[in-house]
């Protein structure tokens, strides 16, 4: 890790958490689109620009503004009101913080870690991934289109105003 | 430590922020932003053991978060949408007044 | 057979297809109705014009064509028409002034919101008169006259929402059922007695020869021939479609509705209907039982005023005499010896309640002062006149002036929605008053109806037909009661339609509030061409028809009886009398009409009728109808009511006590039933189910609903795991 | 078919457009200080006084009658009379006015003033260039600042005021015909006949 | 010293010149440290330079332009002939009064035009500009392109919400949903190249469009059925990225007052305007580059004489003022229409155009695959453009209470 990761993984963690523990929820998608922005630096950083770039197109420029828009919805771009400390809180927090703990003692106590193949392999490039994609899992791609289909369909099935009750059922 | 240990320990602490989130926070969509949180950790996980793995070359761990970001997107919409939905019912975004089931 | 006799059912069938198609047409086509019903009902009438053509070609042979309808068992049932001289004149004289008074409605109806269900009923209406016309089964005419009976109930409720039409169509309804249920009977036994309901089937007809005389042999008890007691039951169906006394209560009411549609019941159709069904029943009316004894018929003599007043009164007055034969013998034997036999039972009883009827209803209608209701009285007392015509002089005296009548009714109803119309729905002839001013066509036509009623000699229909009713009625033979009441009636009728024509006429306009002087809209107008030019067409009628029936040359008997008429230059002295008499009669009572009525017009609304001036006790008791409505209201209805009330108590307290403890006894074993349930079967069963309850109440506080809650166990166990799995 | 009326469109501001630089009557506005376009007869901005003569205080056309100020709807007209008189152009004696104030800020253009002046005296000016730095106080035009030739009036309304003129001329000539005629009247009178003569 | 101003003005002649890599004679001599950091700097400035600049010089354009059109003079005081207008102007947003509402969220009220105008400056760094100017030589440029294209949406978002005025908050969901509405034909359209030219790199494509050895006319993309459908498509999509008239609905002063920056003044109000007209312009490059031959001549012998940034920048000014025009000429569209717009005629055409660039990549017969995508391509627009407008049965118009015959 160099000096420009560490300082993208510290503004990940800050923008992961201000996400989390703002009390406004707009704040907390502007933050989480931070987090996806960083994230998607830090791949640039790893060398993983086509999927860096997949992560802005799709988190920043999709599903963020979905989320917004689903904010605004459901009339969330006011302060929350209800309190935010309580019990449950306490056992959530608690719960997350433990576990948060023992996952990162296990990766700093685990040192059989496989190095990087210090033989100088190239990264594939982006015609390898195009034919990867395109040759050997193209059925997992055609699934996947599937899979998106149906949940725009859905999506917009859900999303869709209930057509009014009718007069007979409400009498 | 390791370079792809001090990201697996990213992706570890991002991972339970958004667990907190999701453990805490009462608003659904604030429980969506944790459960995005939580994938995007996994991916952090499968390009940081693609890039500093053994196999730099090859390609599971970017094909992996290539679908795994098309399955959040279809995610975030149909939960987006049931959030809509449900809200649109209950008059409410909150997690715990959603007890219909309750037994 | 001609064609023509096979394609007659086209007459009745085409108005009925109007009406099917109007009752389906939406209001905003209404300009399509009157072309509809009005087409159907003008080719009814040419159609009806080629039939009495081909009837009078050869007026002896009837045509008949009778097809199967229905076949219970081995007897078929037959259903037909026929096309004599009979039906033929009727089917031209209803589509002729149908056609008319559908082409008057037009103008009539033209605003009414329900102007294509009005025709459509129309049609319906003269689909059914033309059925009863040309049936050739007594069902069928039945079944005709009982749809005829729905409609003119429809017709008369039209304007429903009037309490006061409703009542009116109930009422008509109900009182012409009464009628019928006599109809209904009579046409059972004739089924009984003659097998076959058709009138004519190649000699197995019941109106022919063997069948008649079949019936006129056998004996029904009471001293009364089958025949007879079958024409008095069809004769009470008569009386209630007719509007005879004691029937006649409902026909007045029947004013309510539209004024075309009392033209059309009242004048051309419904009414007339009795009439017809005693003209075509005739021959069984009429027969004699088998020829008695030679000596009887031999017996000559001549013994006027010797019947009793009453026509019933023979059958009455001898409750047990023999069931066997004879029992005009019995009546006639003891009394005189006469000339002719005497007629039969239910001739006598049909001229007496004729005459009776023509002069208590002339009485009432002097006294009315709805211009509807005068013409109604009127209409009941010609049916008299011609009920009596029928039973003295047969079915061509009755039938004449049936025809005659039809005309100038029609007119004379016509006219009278000519008034409302031009009064603006005004009813009441005091209010109106110099109307000849205003409405000078209405006016002229109204006044050759009213001549034609009132039997202004030579050239107005109704003097001729009228002169030979009451010809036939004074040389009836029983009695010459009904010639004198006759006379009467005929005095009353020309006296109360002067006093109708001088009220709505003469003097000045007497509409409250509007005048001459004030020239507002409200002012009474003529009606348009719609509803004159039909006045015009049936005021020709009243006058040509008259030529058809003179003593001088009576083509319309000699059509109807079957043979060829012929010219008598000579009339016989016994037929002058009678017509002077009855020109001294209509003189004298226009005369009189104009002498009380018209000297002095009265000025306004509020003024009384110079015969309630000179006797207010009599006047009172013609102005309510002789007190007929009340009496029945106090009698029969209120013996019904009684009834109901009885019944009423019956099956709540009686019977209803029955189900009641039955019901209790049924409770009483449930209960027991339920206690062994209850505390022996269930209790073990509801205590383990409570267990069980209580025990997952426990478990399911876990399960709160709250999926949050469930993660944090997820989450906390998943710790563990972990913590287990790297630190065991 | 989708996309023509689009480039019908296109084609019809393409021609403005080449034709904003090739062809006169397309471009229709001018650069205003540089250019301008002379002020129709019939424009009215403010009104102005009317003076005959030299002096434009002492050739005042206004008797100070008022009239104007009662008629002004804005109220924007403040009139004080004189106490001295002198003779307006019939010979009459008149009132002047010692203060005569138009506010320009409330005057709202309408004209009544000029509508019922007896005199001629008021007339709407076609001058619009009024702006001032001060928003309110430069805007109050007082007798001086409102005094203007006749000159001046025929320039602007050239029709018009050749109208008025020769009405005006008509008027004085009658005037002083009656004038002589009742000089004449009055003739053997020595000192009013000095008087005439003069 | 001398060596260095030498070596710079080397660079900047070999930059102006059209030769391989200006800053190789330059960069040696930078310290080591720094050498990296200068050699981005080197890259970015010009840009940072060249486009604010064109964007000023726009501003004057198109309002002269917008007024000859409309019978007017536009801006004729400040400079000669009024080009210096846009100083003015800048002058003047940069002294104004900086107002942020009380209500306002400052943070992000104060980020959201920095979040417009960084991306849209970072999507040039991957648009060749002429023929060894290009930045960033990205393997997948055009999906860099699109990925920081995409994240403007969000500074929208946040300019509109953060104003807490309702106006603004209309404004900018309705330019969201424009945006993403629009983004989808955008992207599918710039996807048929792709699919050509088997490359996501935006100098591959530019060289894909070159002309072969002996030929006259270069091969543009718009040259081919599917790329004159493409780059139509792609124009009325980046017109409405942009929110440009007609599509200008989220500004929408009749009605919503400004839209998402109307709580914005004086300088931040300026970088949106920037922003706008810099992601106009990007669009713009994108679209040359994608369809237009990138900094290629039409006819290869010109590019000996001409340089082929000038190429580049005369296409971009072609462009400019095409938008100009079509600014000029067409009146603002509905919501309803720009919606249907999108997703019931441009999507199912640019999706039909996919399939005509796979016909055109599959037939061998250069006839056949021209006849077949062509008709292909018109079937669609025809019957797509009848489905969107059907052919209305408007009669003449009938006033209830004018007189008939008043014409």
């Amino acid at each position: 890790m160099n000096g420009l990761t560490i300082i993208l993984s510290l503004l990940v963690i800050a923008s992961a958490l201000g996400a989390v523990a703002l009390r406004n929820l707009v704040h907390c998608a502007l933050c989480l689109m931070g987090v996806f922005l960083g994230l998607a630096a830090i791949y640039l950083c790893l060398d993983a620009q086509f999927v860096g770039l997949v992560q802005i197109l799709v988190y920043v420029g999709a599903v963020g503004i979905l989320l917004v828009f689903a904010i605004l919805l459901t009339r969330g771009g006011g302060a929350e009101l209800s309190p935010f400390f309580s019990p449950s809180w306490a056992i959530g927090a608690g719960a997350a913080a433990l576990l948060a703990l023992i996952m990162v003692a296990a990766i700093l106590k685990t040192d059989s870690l496989p190095a990087p193949d210090a033989g100088g392999a190239e990264l594939p490039t982006l015609a390898q991934i195009g034919k990867r994609l395109m040759q050997e899992d193209v059925i997992v791609l055609e699934a996947m289109g599937l899979l998106l289909t149906a949940a725009a369909v859905g999506a917009i099935v859900l999303a869709m105003p209930e057509p009014p009750p009718k007069k007979e059922e409400e009498a | 430590m390791t370079s792809l240990q001090g990201f697996l320990v990213l992706s570890a602490l991002l991972f339970c922020v958004g667990l907190g989130a999701v453990l805490t926070r009462r608003n659904v969509i604030l429980a969506l932003i944790g459960v995005e949180l939580m994938l995007n950790a996994a991916n952090l996980n499968f390009i940081a053991f693609a890039r500093l793995g053994p196999h730099p070359n090859a390609m599971e761990g970017w094909m992996f978060v290539v679908f795994s970001i098309a399955v959040a997107a279809a995610e975030a919409a149909v939960g987006l949408a049931l959030v809509i939905a449900i809200y649109r019912r209950l008059r409410t975004a909150h997690l715990d007044q959603m007890d219909s089931l309750k037994g | 057979m001609s064609p023509i006799v096979s394609w007659l059912w086209l007459v009745p069938a085409l108005p009925l297809a109007a009406a099917a198609v109007l009752c389906f047409l939406p209001d905003r086509l209404r300009r399509f109705a009157l072309p509809l019903a009005g087409g159907a009902m003008g080719l009814g009438f040419l159609l009806s014009c080629a039939a009495l053509s081909e009837a009078a070609r050869s007026p002896s042979a009837a045509g008949v064509h009778n097809f199967l309808w229905l076949e219970f068992g081995g007897s078929p049932l037959m259903l037909g028409w026929i096309l004599d001289p009979l039906s033929a004149a009727m089917l031209a004289m209803v589509t002729f002034v149908g056609f008319w008074i559908f082409v008057f409605s037009a103008g009539y109806m033209a605003h009414d919101p329900h102007y294509v269900r009005f025709f459509c009923f129309l049609s319906l209406f003269a689909s059914a008169m033309l059925g009863v016309v040309m049936a050739n089964s007594l069902l069928l005419l039945f079944m005709c006259w009982e749809v005829m009976g729905l409609a003119s109930y429809l017709l008369i409720g039209f304007w429903f929402h009037k309490p006061s039409a409703a009542a009116a169509a109930k009422k008509a309804f109900i009182t012409t059922r009464i009628g019928d249920i006599g109809f209904l009977l009579g046409m059972v036994w004739l089924y009984g007695e003659s097998g076959t309901l058709l009138f004519y089937d190649q000699g197995a007809g019941c109106l022919e020869t063997s069948a008649i005389a079949r019936m006129a042999g056998h004996a029904a008890g009471a001293g009364m021939m089958a025949s007879t007691g079958i024409s008095l039951l069809l004769f009470a169906g008569a009386v209630g479609k007719s509007g005879q006394i004691p029937l006649h209560v409902w026909l007045p009411d029947a004013m309510e509705g539209p004024t075309p549609v009392s033209a059309l019941i009242h004048a051309a159709t419904m009414v007339a209907a009795g009439v017809f069904l005693m003209a075509r029943v005739y021959p069984i009316a009429s027969a004699l039982p088998p020829p008695p004894p030679v000596a009887q018929v031999a017996s000559v003599a001549s013994a006027p005023n010797a019947a009793t007043p009453d026509a019933p009164a023979p059958a009455a007055s001898h409750p047990s005499s023999l069931p066997s034969s004879s029992h005009e013998a019995s009546v006639s034997a003891p009394t005189s010896v006469r000339s002719t036999p005497l007629p039969a039972l239910c001739l006598r009883v049909m001229a007496w309640v004729g005459a009776l009827t023509a002069l208590f209803a002339a009485l009432t209608a002097v006294a009315q002062t709805d211009i509807k209701r005068i013409l109604a009285y009127s209409t009941v007392s010609q049916l008299g006149f011609m009920f009596l015509g029928l039973a003295t002089g047969g079915v061509a005296v009755g039938m004449f002036h049936l025809l005659t009548h039809a005309f100038f009714k029609a007119l004379l109803f016509l006219g009278a929605g000519s008034v409302i119309h031009g009064c603006h729905d005004e009813q009441d002839i005091r209010a109106m008053g110099g109307l000849r001013r205003w409405m000078p066509t209405t006016f002229v036509a109204y006044a050759i109806g009213m001549m034609a009623l009132a039997g202004v000699p030579l050239f107005f229909s109704g003097f001729w037909s009228k002169d030979e009713i009451l010809h036939a009625a004074a040389l009836w033979s029983p009695s010459k009661w009904p010639f004198i009441i006759g006379v009467a009636a005929a005095f009353l009728t020309a006296f109360y339609m002067t006093r109708q024509m001088v009220y709505v006429y003469a003097g000045e306009y007497r509409g409250a509030g509007r005048g001459a002087d004030g020239g507002g809209s409200m002012d009474p107008h003529e009606s348009p061409s719609l509803m004159t030019i039909p006045l015009g067409a049936l005021a020709a009628c009243a006058i040509l028809l008259s030529v058809l029936g003179t003593p001088v040359w009576p083509w319309f008997h000699a059509f109807l009886s079957g043979h060829a008429p012929r010219f008598e230059p000579s009339i016989s002295l016994g037929v002058l009398v009678v017509m002077f008499l009855s020109v001294v009669l209509t003189a004298g009572g226009i005369g009189l009409g104009l002498s009380i009525y018209a000297r002095a017009p009265s000025a306004s609304l509020a003024d009384e009728d110079p015969l309630e001036a000179w006797r207010p006790g009599l006047w009172q008791i013609l102005r309510n109808r002789f007190y007929i409505d009340e009496l029945y209201e106090s009698s029969f209805i209120a013996w019904h009511a009684a009834l109901g009330r009885f019944s009423a108590w019956l099956d709540d307290k009686v019977l209803g006590a029955a189900v009641e403890s039955v019901r209790l006894a049924a409770l009483g074993l449930a209960w027991a039933a339920r206690l062994c349930d209850e505390f022996a079967v269930n209790l073990g069963f509801d205590e383990a189910c409570d267990c069980l309850r209580q025990a997952a109440g426990r478990i399911s506080r876990f399960h709160d609903g709250q999926a949050q809650r469930y993660l944090r166990f997820l989450a906390l166990a998943l710790s563990a795991l972990a913590f287990w799995i790297l630190w065991k | 078919m989708l996309g023509t009326g689009i480039i019908k469109g296109m084609v019809e501001t393409a021609r403005n457009f080449v034709g904003s630089y090739t062809d006169k009557e397309r471009l229709t506005t001018v650069e205003y200080p540089e250019e301008r376009i002379p002020a129709k007869e019939n424009a009215r901005q403010f009104p102005f006084l009317v003076f005959d003569g030299e002096d434009p205080q002492a050739g005042l056309r206004c008797v100070a009658c008022q009239i104007c100020e009662k008629e002004c709807p804005p109220q924007c007209i403040l009139i004080v009379k004189d106490t001295t008189k002198k003779p307006d152009y019939m010979g009459k004696m008149q009132f002047q006015p010692k203060v005569f104030d138009i506010d320009i800020s409330v005057c709202m253009s309408c004209q009544i003033c000029v509508e019922v002046c007896p005199f001629e005296a008021i007339k709407m000016d076609t001058e619009f260039e009024l702006s001032r730095g001060d928003r309110f106080g430069g805007l109050l035009v007082n007798k001086t600042g409102l005094a203007k030739s006749n000159a001046h009036y025929r320039r602007i309304h050239p029709a018009e005021a050749a109208e008025v003129d020769s009405r005006l001329a008509a008027e004085k000539a009658k005037a002083e015909a009656k004038a002589k005629a009742a000089a004449a009247a009055a003739a053997p009178a020595p000192a009013t006949a000095d008087v005439s003569k003069k | 010293m001398m060596d260095w101003i030498r070596e710079f003005l080397g660079m900047l002649w070999k930059t102006v010149s059209d030769q391989p890599d200006p800053k190789a004679a330059f960069l040696p001599l930078i310290p080591e440290e720094w050498r990296s950091e200068t050699s981005v700097l080197l890259s970015i400035a010009p840009l940072m330079m060249i486009f604010p600049a064109l964007f000023a010089l726009t501003t004057v354009v198109e309002r002269k332009g917008l007024g000859r059109i409309q019978n007017r003079l536009g801006p004729n005081r400040v400079g000669p002939a009024g080009f210096l207008q846009f100083a003015a102007d800048g002058l003047k947003t940069l002294t104004k009064e900086d107002i942020v509402p009380r209500a306002a969220d400052q943070l992000v009220h104060f980020l959201a035009p920095l979040a417009l105008v960084v991306p849209v400056f970072l999507t040039f760094s991957v648009l060749p500009f002429g023929r060894h100017l290009v930045p960033l030589d990205l393997e997948s440029g055009l999906l860099f392109f699109f990925a920081i294209g995409a994240a403007t949406e969000l500074s929208v978002f946040m300019a509109g919400w953060a104003s807490r005025n309702k106006y603004s908050l209309l404004g900018a969901l309705r330019a969201v949903a424009q945006m993403v509405s629009y983004e989808i034909p955008l992207i599918l359209s710039a996807l048929t190249v792709v699919m050509a030219t088997g490359t996501l790199s935006l100098p591959q494509i530019v060289d894909a469009q070159a002309a072969g050895n002996g030929e006259w006319l270069a091969r543009w993309h718009v040259f081919t059925p599917w790329g004159f459908f493409g780059f139509a498509l792609f124009l009325v999509a980046a017109c409405a990225e942009a929110n440009r008239a007609p599509f200008d609905l989220p500004e929408g002063e009749s009605e919503i007052i400004a839209g998402y920056y109307l709580e914005y003044s004086g300088f931040k109000f300026a970088l949106f305007f920037l922003g706008e007209y810099l992601g106009l312009f990007a669009a713009c490059g994108l679209g040359i580059t994608l369809f237009l031959g990138g900094w290629h001549a039409p006819l290869p012998i010109l590019e000996r004489w001409i340089p082929s940034y000038a190429w580049f920048f005369a296409k971009l000014a072609a462009l400019i003022g095409l938008f100009i025009w079509v600014r000029g000429t067409l009146p603002r569209v509905r919501m309803d229409q720009l919606m249907n717009l999108a997703w019931k005629f441009m999507l199912p055409l640019a999706l039909v155009n996919l399939l005509a660039v796979a016909l055109w990549h599959f037939l061998p017969n250069p006839l056949a695959r021209w006849a077949a995508s062509s008709i292909l391509l018109a079937g669609a627009y025809v019957g797509l453009g009848r489905a969107l407008m059907p052919p209305s049965r408007i009669g003449k118009r009938v006033y209830r209470y004018a007189p008939q015959d008043s014409r």
